[in-house]
This record gives C-alpha cells, structure tokens and sequence, in this order.
C-alpha cells in the first residue's frame, strides 16, 4: 500500500468530503492563501475557492460560534483552530453553545460541526504552543474527541467526523504531521468510538493516544525482547471512550498503563483509571500507572521540555515497575 | 404613524404585542405563586422591538435571542402553549422541558434560540449569515442583543466577521439603559450605541423602541439591503424593561421618575392609541383583542400547568443525533 | 458561636480583608450598586466606594485579564465571575495568562489573584447557570482552587486566598448561600490546601466538597443509625490535592466513595481516584465508587435536574453497594 | 524631522534601532543554523515604533508586549545578553530559560511581556492601568497590538473597560498589513484601523511607523495626556516587518514589488539620512554605531551560546510563589 504522510491524510480526507458534499467548508485562521499553519490545507483554497475555504480574522469564538450558527442551517463545516492553546478563547462557545444546544433544544437540532485543531510539544514553542487540553474537552457531555495517531487513522476519522450529526472536536499533534503510514488508494472510514489494538500482548497493556501511542509501540516493541508482551491499545476515540476494549485487555493482561502528554493531575488518564477500576477492579495484579506530562506550563528551554513529556524510556520504566 | 398600514396588519401587530405582554405578566404571577420556578427575564415593556422588527421578515428568515427571549419567540410565531410549557419545564414545551426560559428556542419557526449567556447567540447569527450567502438563499438573520452585551468580546469578533464578509445579518440592538443593574454610562464608553458598529463598516441607526412601526420600517429597510447582497447594519432600539431584571431585583439603581417616564411611552398603548386616532381601529376592536388574548393566555397557562413533566427516561436522551 | 449565613461569611472576608489592606479591591458585574447577583458583596460598595468596588460592563475575559494585570502590579484584585457557566469566556485569561505568567517568566512575578465564582444546579436555571467546571481548573497548573461547604470554612479560605500571593480560583455553591453555621466574631484565617475532616468514621470514606459534601454529611449521619460508620472527608481544596488526608482514611477504612456535583465523565473525582489507587492501591477492598453529575447539559425540568445530580439518598445507595 | 532633538538623543534612538535589527537578523541566522530551536516572529523592519513609542516613557512604565516582541523589549531596556539567552532557553535568560521568544519579559524593566496569544497582553494591559489609576502612580501603560490582535474579542473588552474607566492606557497599533498571512483587508471591516477607536471614546491618530520621530510625538502627547488623568489614546503606526511571519512562511501572499516599497521606507536608513543630512550625525558616527552593534550583538549571542540550559530540577520551580 502507498505511504503518505499523517498531514497529507488529513488533507486527502477534507479533499474528498467536499468534492462529495458542497455543504463542507472550511474556515480559519490562514488556512486558504497559505494553507494552514502547519500546511494541513495546503491546496485547497485553489481547489475549492473563496467561498469554501475562507480565512478568517483572529478570532477564535467568532470562528468556532459561526461553524456552529453554519450547522444549525444547513451547513457541514470544519473550523480550524490553529493551536489547541488556542481553544480557551472558545471555551464558551464550545460547552455552552455548541455542545448543549441539541440537548436543550430537546433534540430539536443537529450539530454537522468538525473543529480541527492541533496540539502538543515537541518544537520547544513554550506555553502557549504546546499544551496537550483534551481533558477539558472530555469533560463536555455532548461533544466527541477524536485523537488519531496515523495516517490511516487520521483520514478514516476525519471522513467519518465530517459525516456526523454531532460535534467534533478532533485534534492532531504537530510532531506527527511528518509521519507516514499506508493509507488506501480507495475510500474508508472508520468508526468514531472505537479503539484500535494496534499491538497484541499478554503480560501489560498499555493505553494511549495521539503522538504518545507511537512512543509505546516503540516501548512495546523494545520491550518484547527483554520478554515483555505488551498489549498497545490506541484510543483514537477519548469521547465516546470505548472502556470494552480496555477492560478487555485488562481481564486478560491484568495490568494497565496510561500514557498521555497531558498534564497528569486532572488528565484523561485519570477518568481511564477510575473506569477500569469500576468494571475490572478483581482483575488488576497491580494499581494503574499513569505516565503523563510534568504539571507545568511548558518550558521553552529544549532539556526541560524533553523532561516534561512521556517518551519511550519513560513509558519503559513505567511499564517494568508494574511488573516488578 | 410612518408607514401606513392596514386593519388586518394593525391587528395583528398589537395581538402579538399584547400577548406577550400577558404572557409576561402571567409568568410573573406565576413565579410569584413558586408555579413557575428559576428565573426569567421578562419583555414586558419592549414588545415593539420585537414585533416590529419580526415584522420585516420572512418566516424562513432566521433569528438569534436573548436571555430575554420570551417576546421574541412569540413574535417569530412560536406557539404560546408551548412557550409557557417549557417556561415550566414540561414535556409538552417547545424544547421538550429541558431548555425553559433562558434556551426558549424552536427552530421550525426560524428561532435558534434564546441564550443563557449573554452575547450567546453573536456567532451564531455570523453563522447562519455565512449559512445563507453559502446556499443563496436571499435569507437573513437578526440578531437581537441587550446594550449590555455590546460589551462582550464576542460582538467585536462577530460583527468584524459579518462586515468583512458583508453578510446578511442585522443587529437589533434593545438599548433598555441597563445591563441588570449597570447603566449604559458605566458600562459603555459611548452611549450612542449606533457608534458601535462604525468599526464594522456597517449603517446604524437609532429609533424608538416603543414604536412598532418605526422600527419595522428601519429592520425593513435593512433587510431588504442584506437580502439584495448589500451587507449587515445594525438598528438601535430605544426601550425599557418594565420588571426588575429578574424576580429578586429590588431596582435601586433606577428611579420611580424614570419608570413612570417610560411608562407613558408604553408601545402597546401608543400604537392601540394612534390606530383609533387614524381609524384604523375602534377603541372596541382594542378591547376584544385584549380579551381575545387573555383567553390565548389564560389557555396557554393551563396548558402548561397540566402538562406532565419529562419522563425520567429523557434525562439522557437528545445529547446525540 | 454566632451562626451566620455562607453569603455573611464571605461578606465579612472581603470586608475584613479591605480594611487591612489597601491594595485589596473588588470587581465584577453588578457587584457595587447591585451587591452581586447572590448578594454577596451587598454594602462593600457603600462602605469602601466607587473606586474599590467596581461594576464592570459584561465581559469576562476581561475582568479576569485585568485582575491579572492589576496583581502584577502592585494591586490584590478580588474579581467575581457571576456564574462559574461563563468561565468559559474567560478559559483563555485563566489558563495561558493567570497560570503561567510566573513560571514563564522565571518567577520574576508573582499573581495575588482571587477569582470569586459561583456554580452548582438547584434553582431550574437551566443548562447556562448550573454547572459544576472545577475539573477544568484542576487540570491547569498553576492555579489553586477552593469550594468551601461551610461558612466557617469560607470565611478562613477566603482570607486566606486574598493574602496569598498566587492566583485562586474560589468557587461558591448557590445553594449554600443561605446556609448557616458557626463563624467565630475574631479574626480567623484557614490554611489552603488541607482537607478536613469532617465526620470521623472507621468503615468507609466518603470524600466531597461544596453542597455535595452536606449530602454526604446527612447521609452518614442516617447511615450511623444504621450502623455504618462513615468518614467524611470535606476537601475544601481541590488543588493542591491533600492525598494524604484521603490516603490515611482510605487506609483504616479501606472503602472510599467520590462525590461531586460536576459531570461523571472527565470530573475531578476520577483524579482523585486514580491517585488513591496509585497510592494505596493494597489497602483498597472495594473498587473507588464515584457519585456524579448525569452526563448531560442540566436540564430545566425540576424533576430531571434533581435525578441529574447526587443526593443523600444516592450517596447513601453508593456507600451500601460499596459494603455490599 | 518633527521635532528638535540633542545629538545625544539621535545616537539613542540609533542605537536601539540598530540593535533591535541587528539582533533579529542574528536570530535569523541562528535559526538558520539550528542554534535558536522553536518560532521567533522578527521585528526587522518595524523598529521605529517600538523605539518611538519607548522613547514617550519613563522607566516606570508599563508595556504589554506580543508574539513579535524582541523590538519591545529592547527598546524598554532589556539586556541584549539576557534576551538573547532566554530566546535560546538558556538558565541566564531574563525568565531562566522557562519563557523563550514568544514569553519574553523583564518585569524590572516594566516589560509585562511578549505573548503567544495574539491580544494575549490587552487584558493585562487594562488591569496595569487600572493599577495605575487605583495607585495614583501617574505611570501610564503601552499597549503594543499587530493590526491582526485588534479582531480579538478581548480588544473590545479591554478598551471599552479603559474607555469607559479613562486609565492611562496607550495603544500601539503595529498595523504591518498582515495577521500572518492574511491582510488587514480581508481580515477586517475596515482598513482605517483608527475607526476602531471610536466606539471607545478615545483619540486616535495614523502616523508612519517607519518614522522615529513621528511615532515618539504622536506618543509623547498621548502619554501627556494619560498622566494628566485625561484618559487613553491609540496610534496606529503603518509598518512592515521584513522576514515572513516566521521562519517556514514562503509568503505567497504579498508581493515582491511590496517588499520593495516597504525597503525603501527602511526607519533606521531614514533616521539616520535625516540625522546625517541635518548635521545631528556624521556619516561616521553613523557607521561606528553600527559596528558598536555589531559588537554588542557578537557578544551578546556568544553569551547565550556559551551559557547552560536550565538545570533539570528547574522544570518543577517558580510554579508557585
Ligand atoms: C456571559 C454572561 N455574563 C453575565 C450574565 C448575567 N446576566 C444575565 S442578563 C445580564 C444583563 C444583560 O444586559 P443586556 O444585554 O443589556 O440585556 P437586558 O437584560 O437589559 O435585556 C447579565 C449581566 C450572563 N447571563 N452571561
Ligand atoms: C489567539 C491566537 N490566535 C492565533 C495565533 C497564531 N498567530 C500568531 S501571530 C499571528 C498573526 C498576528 O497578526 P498581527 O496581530 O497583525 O501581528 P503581526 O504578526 O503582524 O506582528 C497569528 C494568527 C496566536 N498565536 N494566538
Ligand atoms: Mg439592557
Ligand atoms: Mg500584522
């Protein structure tokens, strides 16, 4: 099968969804003339025009809000938010107007809004252009949360989160972009809520998403010939949380580590825990183990940023120590 | 009178000003008795705005609301059984009983809602204004706003994104002096409110809001710009709530003297006034309609009274499609 | 000891601590000639004038925004969000401004920073005006959070925040503002970051906060009747965390039940879970039962709002299961 | 040149300029290098209005910075070696590394600091002010916004808060045609960015942010005003920042023929033409001035080079005070 890269799936998959439906259209921040930030949009603005590619001023509640106004009335738009930094800006718009208005209208409404956005560290661009805010997002009933760590996956998701009724908040990660992985010439989708086992084992499973899945398929696979087997569950869903194919895994491995760049205290990993605490307490050999980011904003200087993430000698370390 | 309009018109815009000036006096009895419970923001006193300016739309067109959004939803043809049930969270209103007053919202008749969170419905409307250029459909949206959300970011940024796309969005601005208890003066650098969308490169103007038909003659006029392509503007709606903010509001930042100011403006009795005055209407025509309307009201109430409540089973439903 | 009501209690911690000290004002909607929404800052206007108490225009960002630049600046600002429900709009002030400025900036500045707010469903108010977000402050580092249950508690803490010289989000419960309890007439001042105990017990713990944490009170009393003897932890400090207080009950107990008003899903009793199992993970009988909010916008209809959020009589169905 | 100044002052604003170009191409460079890691938005071009507007102030003053914020920091007195150092990560940096390009600050020097987050420092900017106003400093606070900030909702919020308080808050609109990529004409609803003063009741005047001088006095009035108590001002300064937005950007969205015209207005060529030509300068001093820059920046970049990244155990300090 072909390689492409993790930016130019995302790219693939809003191509075909708008030449498909004429409802799709993108707006944000610098996404047509110079194509995105991180170059996501590249090609599209000449493709589709003024109309369906549109540039936006700085504005993040105003771009976020009108996606939703767009909804409401008929549209299918995906805004993008160039930073997941950024996201604060729309906070209000996002769980007081986008995620409740269907619930409040008493299912009067549907909501056809994707929010592309993008996160983490990795390029040492400090506080403001690093941070990893899923947890926030997770903690919004009535929004989905999609975290993709391939290009296969990137693509499949985006298509599907395009085609929903509901809204999505989906979130790429800058280190990824530049990743390759086979992707079909011919059209799929995947299924918004469903993890992926993206490596079997039996002695550990280790639960993570984004760029951090890539750190613990590594970590598996070093760890394999020291005689380790590890179980890689890739979410790519956070919101719905598919908890079966966790459990599952825990009923057979009996062991769980979570591994995300968020900061730790009030992270994902968190909610993680508690729910596999709740269904699989009798099958844990040992208490879940967290490997999450430094509870601090991001430092610029490159050492303490490597420090303050997961990597795959922490993921590792984190792994052996539950086995010892 | 700056237009001249017709019996049936005249008729039917002081129906949809009294009802729901009774429909908001009747909530107010109603949160009195703990019937009613929460909070509500009642139109009492600024009825013109809203039927004048609903009055230059199609029933296609769409509109934005307030948390004062009980007015609006009954001029834009919401249904008033159903309005006064979700007021008490019932079954059988509009929003199933889960919205209630501050999310009174029904999108069959063109309302996107009415918003807990003032400036809530800003994006939106730039929104649905970007929907309408989109599909070409020669729509618009008003977006109605208080004095006091002017001040919200979100205006700025919404206002910037309609008049840089020139979309089809009129602001209806319901200057009523204050934002719960904070006048304009202290909560606004300009208390010409019109000078607020001079950044936007959109018209404003100032009109009475106690006038049905002038500010249905300024929302016409714009409309008919944005349908034609011609761009957004904005109509500052001079007006005053009658009721406190809310039911605990004791008033102290406002005076007797500018109540009962306001008070004699009162756009129900000015315009029922200038229909006898020119003819239009008898001083008996205006009796049966405010009879006919307490009876819509009078059933609307028992309506809702005897509604059931939701089901405990819709706690979870409706968050998905 | 006098009793007095929560709202008197933080009325008298402003009053007090603006008399001591000058460079302490307040600013917020409706906050001077109104006295707040709540009635919370009712004569502080009158008493301390126009300068020091200070009605803004409605813009949250702003507020919060300026709150910071006051703190750095010489000033102690006490700003009040009217409802925690419109912290959304100020996400961003909070979160990449507030939170990080000292750490960015190498600690060469320091944040005395109050953010009064208030939260919780009770009155029908809706989706916009009855949400608990405090797992989204406990997820930024560099902010300390407080939801005080008691008026003596809410007095001392806030004290308390207003001298410390880091940024704080105080959060009140709408609910309890009527609420009485004793408060000493002398001066008094709380230490943030310790729970307290509320209840001594030896078969479960129960940890809470807020309004919440009053259930769990009336439930432990009825189930003492029934022979169950709960600890009931009040945190009164969402971050920093005081584990150890919880770890020590979990200890002798061995059975610990969460429960907080905010969304199950993502909500900080999941942390808190997650933490205890990491630290006392062989002393647990009982997997970590957690009592929450419905995942869903708070519905209008009274009776919906009622089922979507603990009370005595779940609480006390959640300690039976947990014994069971 | 608009107003008189001594030799002393010319050599000053010189030398600030100079250093602020000299240090941009220097980060350029090292980032061509691999030295410098991560984003620097370069203020090459632009140095006028930061070396203007600075030269209005008292050491005591405030300044919010932004994203494109080396130039502010030096003109308000920062260390060469310090910035230089921070924008590496370096533990000698003016925030120990923590900070980097976009978080650059000195709070000694009354520089709130640069902001990732485009109209991050208006907020802050208000609040200073208010602090000023509460504490009855007669200090005032600049507040530095590219053309793309003043779209931000937190630009509304903010000067109507400094509008309708009247704190002593001066904003410098950096208007350089562009928010990254896209232009203030098709960003914003009006390109005459002083429009977007009125609805704040504040002055606002144009002036050529390619002109020391211009911007100092046009400053220098405001500022006047401000310790005086008589309120906040804007001045929109027409600039041009020479690189693409950072590094990666090819741009493709303005012209070649642009850049020249802007080359042409080059604020260091034409202050010290000016300088020259009316014997304030000789050619010479010019040319020394330059190489004492160069000399500055050499060591001020050996510095950084040659000092440590921030021990490990800083990643848990200064978190809290
Ligand atoms: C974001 C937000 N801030 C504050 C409030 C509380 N609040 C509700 S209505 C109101 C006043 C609104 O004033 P205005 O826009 O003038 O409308 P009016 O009530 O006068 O019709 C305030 C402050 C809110 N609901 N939402
Ligand atoms: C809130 C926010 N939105 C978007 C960005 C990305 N971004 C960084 S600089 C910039 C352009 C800013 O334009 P302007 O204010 O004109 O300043 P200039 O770069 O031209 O100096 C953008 C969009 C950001 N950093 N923060
Ligand atoms: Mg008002
Ligand atoms: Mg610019």
């Amino acid at each position: 099968m072909r390689e492409i890269a993790y930016w130019q799936a995302i790219n693939e998959a809003l191509a075909e969804e708008m030449t498909k439906d004429p409802s799709v259209f993108i707006m944000g921040e610098d996404v047509a003339i110079y194509g995105g930030a991180y170059a996501v949009t590249r090609g599209l603005h000449a493709k589709f025009g003024d109309e369906r590619v549109r540039d936006t001023a700085i504005s993040e509640a105003a771009i976020v809000g009108a996606g939703l106004g767009a909804a409401i009335t008929g549209m299918r738009p995906v805004v993008e938010i160039m930073y997941v930094d950024f996201m604060g800006i729309a906070m209000d718009q996002l769980n007081n107007q986008i995620a409740k208005i269907r619930y409040m209208f008493g299912g009067k409404t549907k909501v056809p809004l994707v929010i592309r956005t993008e996160g983490g560290a990795g390029r040492t661009l400090g506080a403001h252009h690093s941070q990893s805010l899923e947890a926030w997002f997770t903690h919004i009933p009535g929004i989905k949360v999609v975290m993709p760590s391939t290009p296969y996956d990137a693509k499949g998701l985006l298509k599907a989160a395009i085609r929903e009724d509901n809204p999505i908040v989906y979130i790429e990660h800058k280190m990824l972009y530049n990743t390759k992985g086979p992707v079909p010439e011919t059209e799929y989708v995947l299924p918004i809520g469903k993890a992926d086992v993206k490596k079997q084992g039996k002695d550990i499973t280790l639960v993570s998403w984004s760029l951090t899945l890539l750190h613990c398929l590594k970590a598996a696979e070093e760890l394999e010939k020291e005689g380790i087997s590890v179980e890689v569950i890739d979410l790519r869903t956070l919101a719905p949380l598919d908890i079966d194919t966790i459990v599952g895994s825990v009923q057979k491995t009996h062991r769980l580590v979570i591994a995300h760049e968020a900061w730790k205290t009030g992270g994902f990993a968190g909610e993680i825990a508690a729910q596999v605490m709740e269904k699989a307490f009798d099958h844990l050999d040992a208490p879940v183990s967290r490997v999450c980011g430094a509870d601090v904003p991001m430092p610029k200087a490159p050492n303490l940023e490597r420090l303050a993430i997961p990597n795959k000698e922490t993921i590792k370390k984190a792994v052996k120590e539950l086995l010892a | 009178m700056s237009t001249s309009i017709d019996k049936g018109t005249a008729i039917f815009y002081l129906q949809k000003m009294m009802e729901i000036r009774q429909f908001e006096d009747k909530i107010m009895d109603l949160l009195a008795q703990n019937i009613a419970e929460g909070g509500s923001h009642l139109y009492a006193g600024e009825e013109a705005v809203a039927v004048g300016a609903m009055a230059a739309l199609r029933p296609d067109d769409f509109i934005t609301s307030t948390h004062r959004g009980h007015g609006h939803a009954i001029a834009k043809g919401g249904k008033l059984n159903e309005l006064m049930a979700e007021i008490l969270g019932k079954a059988t209103g509009c929003c199933k009983g889960k919205g209630g007053s501050l999310h009174l919202a029904d999108v069959s008749t063109g309302n996107l809602g009415a918003n807990g969170i003032v400036g809530g419905g800003l994006a939106m409307a730039a929104g649905a204004g970007l929907s309408i250029k989109l599909r070409k459909t020669e729509q618009v949206t008003l977006c109605f706003i208080g004095d006091g959300a002017t001040n919200q970011g979100v205006f700025h940024e919404s206002l910037n994104m309609v008049g840089t796309w020139r979309l089809p969005v009129i602001y209806i601005v319901e200057n009523n002096l204050y934002g719960m208890s904070v006048s304009v003066k202290r909560a606004s650098a300009v208390t010409d409110l019109a000078k607020k969308a001079v950044p936007y490169n959109m018209p404003a103007v100032t009109v009475s809001g106690q006038d049905v038909l002038a500010v249905k003659d300024a929302v016409e006029a714009y409309v008919k710009n944005a349908r034609a392509g011609k761009g957004p503007a904005m109509v500052v709606c001079d007006t005053y709530r009658y009721y406190g903010h809310s039911r605990s509001d004791p008033r102290v930042y406002r005076t007797k003297e500018e109540e009962k100011y306001w008070a004699e403006q009162d756009p129900i009795k000015l315009f029922s006034a200038k229909c006898v005055k020119e003819g239009l209407l008898s001083q008996k025509d205006v009796e049966e309609l405010d009879k006919f309307v307490e009876n819509e009201i009078e059933e609307a109430t028992k309506f809702a009274i005897e509604s059931p409540l939701p089901g405990d089973a819709e706690l979870y439903t409706d968050l998905f499609a």
